[in-house]
């Protein structure tokens, strides 16, 4: 089936980042929204470990194992970059003071409910930020394969697994559509041509609501 | 993304009649006088802002920056630590005559609501003012044996500081003990406007030397040779000036 | 009536200020212990303003207003200065950073109350960071005349004025003596040779209790 | 008053059976590697300390570092945000096993609830897990029409940090995000240890530049080019090295 890359996904995630914007993004999949920021549009990038306006990841081999992001891996600095400690970095965080948080998701409800830490009671188990940041993040978006490896559908009426948040998430870029949580139902806003709206319905485990038109999700090759 | 406004009256301009204003300084030390005064300016051109409600730890001293806000009736209510100063008279005299409102609150207690306001804790346990007259009314709670009272977290509107340096995206670094307020109430108001004595290009502030990193700050406008309130007050100053 | 002159309180009082320790004074009358500190020994002077290991006053005309203490007075930076904001500054406080904190009074209870922000509902009301300081030291420690200018005593059953804090006192140097709070009880360590026990019982307005020998108060002119 | 100790041997002679020890770093930056193998060094040496609690973002990577402690055996519980790493096998084995004790902590709230130890605070709310597991049998409380979880302060006999420059007074500074815990963490341990890179007398640190000012650090020593954790790992280093 016709479907985005996780590059494309994350290419049309980074278009609603507005000029100016401070954004944290998860670790892993998410980080890759940085590579995709629109021409003229400067967003300032927070990572939980103490650094605002981090650069790109350095050559390899230049790596200095001190500057590093969430997801350990190395960064850079740039002119305006900042160093604190991790008190401050979480008032960042649930202070509100960040635009928007871009997570990844094992499952997102259509009361906005988040589960992305936890698939269960096996294992050891490990939360990092992800619990602060989607109740701290003026906007916090969801970016996801519209179904699991299996196909199950990863929008659900109820997440059955361990939640990470209530009511957090606004707004999910799937891999078949973008979709807005609104008054505890999914608002579809874009999908891609080649599906159906059956078609996208039948993979999303609750009913999809339509506000007006639904426009095509159109995404360059990345 | 540039930060930079133009003039103190541009960067002042949006602040509403009724707004909740946190105003850096410890006394004279870190006092936004440009800023402060750029506001009296449009209150005595346009009659606004006023019924405000300013966050400072002190209640003015003299006729300028605080205190001349307060003299021109702009000051519906003060929170604040320590409503004393050097000469303290114009918001004694408007407090004993009731014109302006006074939450007192200990020094540290104000300190850490602002800092809960700027790091999104709605409220937290101090053993401060446990037992006395400023915790009346406030749940209490025993922890490990030891008795506390639930503070709220303070949040503003707006909060006017004064800075050392600052770059266009609003990373800050502060003058010794100018310090004081302004980094947590650069955390707790929804805009905050800092004025800077310099203000750079990004890179222009080593990272590691950043005290407010640019996220907690909306606008920055730069005055090079900014006033100090103890030295107006030591020249017997009035903002506005008295005609001669 | 012989007594201590507030400098002799005070040089008393910094002679139990151990090397290394970390002092609050507060505002004016305590401001005079930092003169006093015993040779050999280096206490580090925390002011809520913040600044960490501030040095003395500046000549007069070289006061810088940016460099100030609690009290608004110009002091110095030395070697080993550290500036921090407000919300650190009274975490050192109230996280029990502090080695010891030396406040005036209006009164002291046996208990360990004490009023020294308030003479009552009348004027404005002005606290600042003593009730801070008196939950937050290791050691909360008064200096004060024996008694008001009035003749009354200072060190009392109950406070009848405004608390600044509760139980938080635990030693008083005052123009006559040396008085330690134990277990709800003033117990009296030293005393001035020229003063009897009697006469220094009719000036305090609680129980004198005695604890092993009482010590002359000796201190030079200072 | 000087603070250094010449021995890391010295400096971590101290801590007892069964402390709570809080080790800054995260994942590898900040990670104080040689006040780590000193303590495994005791360890190995006296079969002391031993039944710790460790207070880490990480529960350790590799062999080395809080790995190679959990490894010796030495680690009763483990409180941290984030127990996995490249290399987790450590943790996760005697995990699974029973072993060992982990204390999941939201990453925010594990930095807050440490701040707040250092800072007095015994309990504050946060919204943070809220309505997840991780809050299960914590106090809720509503505040202006939003829900909040209490959290606790978290306080440490000990903490071990690695820091840049530190004097002689204990102000420290730190090497970009390697600051992360440190400063929190020298602030809620009753014992604060810091290894600094470079040792200088008061005044070899500008005082608007200190990070972590001295009241919160009671002992420095001088580890002058200490090992990165990340590059031990990389060149698959063990502690205490394997015999060949």
């Amino acid at each position: 089936m016709t479907k985005l890359s996780n590059a494309q996904i994350a290419w049309r995630a980074a278009q609603d980042i507005h000029d100016g914007a401070y954004v944290n993004l998860g670790i892993g999949f998410p980080e890759m929204v940085a590579r995709f920021q629109p021409e003229g549009r400067q967003a300032i990038f927070h990572t939980e470990n103490g650094i605002l306006g981090f650069g790109e990841a350095p050559a390899p081999g230049e790596e200095d194992w001190d500057l590093i992001n969430a997801g350990k891996k190395a960064v850079t600095i740039k002119p305006g970059t900042a160093f604190f400690h991790h008190a401050d970095s979480f008032a960042m965080v649930r202070g509100g003071h960040l635009d928007v948080a871009i997570l990844g998701a094992y499952q997102v409800a259509q009361n906005g409910d988040l589960a992305n830490w936890s698939t269960g009671p096996k294992g050891v188990p490990a939360v990092g930020g992800a619990m602060d940041l989607v109740h701290g993040a003026k906007r916090v978006a969801v970016i996801t394969d519209h179904v699991t490896k299996d196909g199950k559908p990863k929008l659900v009426e109820r997440c059955t697994l361990p939640l990470t948040g209530v009511g957090c998430v606004t707004r999910i870029y799937t891999s078949l559509a973008v979709v807005d949580i609104e008054g505890g139902r999914f608002v579809l806003r874009e999908k891609l041509a080649a599906v159906s709206l059956d078609e996208l319905q039948s993979l999303t485990g609750a009913p999809l609501h339509l506000d007006g038109a639904v426009a095509d999700l159109t995404v360059p090759e990345v | 993304m540039d930060k930079r406004i133009a003039s103190l009256a541009a960067a002042v301009a949006g602040i509403p009649d009724g707004a909740t204003v946190m105003i850096g300084g410890f006394g004279g030390s870190g006092a936004p006088i440009e800023l402060i005064h750029a506001l009296i300016d449009r209150y005595l051109a346009t009659g606004s802002p006023k019924d405000l409600t300013v966050i400072n730890n002190n209640a003015g001293n003299g006729h300028v920056g605080i205190a001349a806000m307060i003299e021109q009736g702009m000051v519906r209510k003060m929170i604040c630590s320590f409503p004393r100063s050097a000469d303290p008279r114009v918001f004694t005299e408007r407090y004993l005559a009731g014109e302006i409102e006074l939450e007192l609150v200990p020094q540290g207690t104000l300190a850490e609501r602002i800092r809960a306001g700027g790091a999104g804790i709605p409220a937290f346990y101090t053993p401060t003012g446990f037992g006395t007259d400023l915790a009346k009314g406030k749940p209490v709670a025993d922890f490990d044996g030891r008795s506390y009272v639930q503070e709220r977290w303070l949040k503003a509107d707006f909060a006017l500081i004064k800075a050392e340096t600052g770059d266009t995206l609003g990373n800050l670094t502060y003058r010794m003990a100018a310090r004081n307020f302004a980094p947590i109430m650069a955390m707790a108001a929804a805009r905050t406007i800092a004025q800077v004595s310099r203000a750079v290009e990004p890179g222009g502030i080593d990272p590691e030397a950043v005290v407010t990193p640019g996220i907690f700050v909306d606008a920055i406008v730069a005055v090079a040779d900014p006033a100090q309130e103890e030295d107006l007050n030591r020249a017997n100053a009035h903002y506005p000036q008295v005609q001669a």
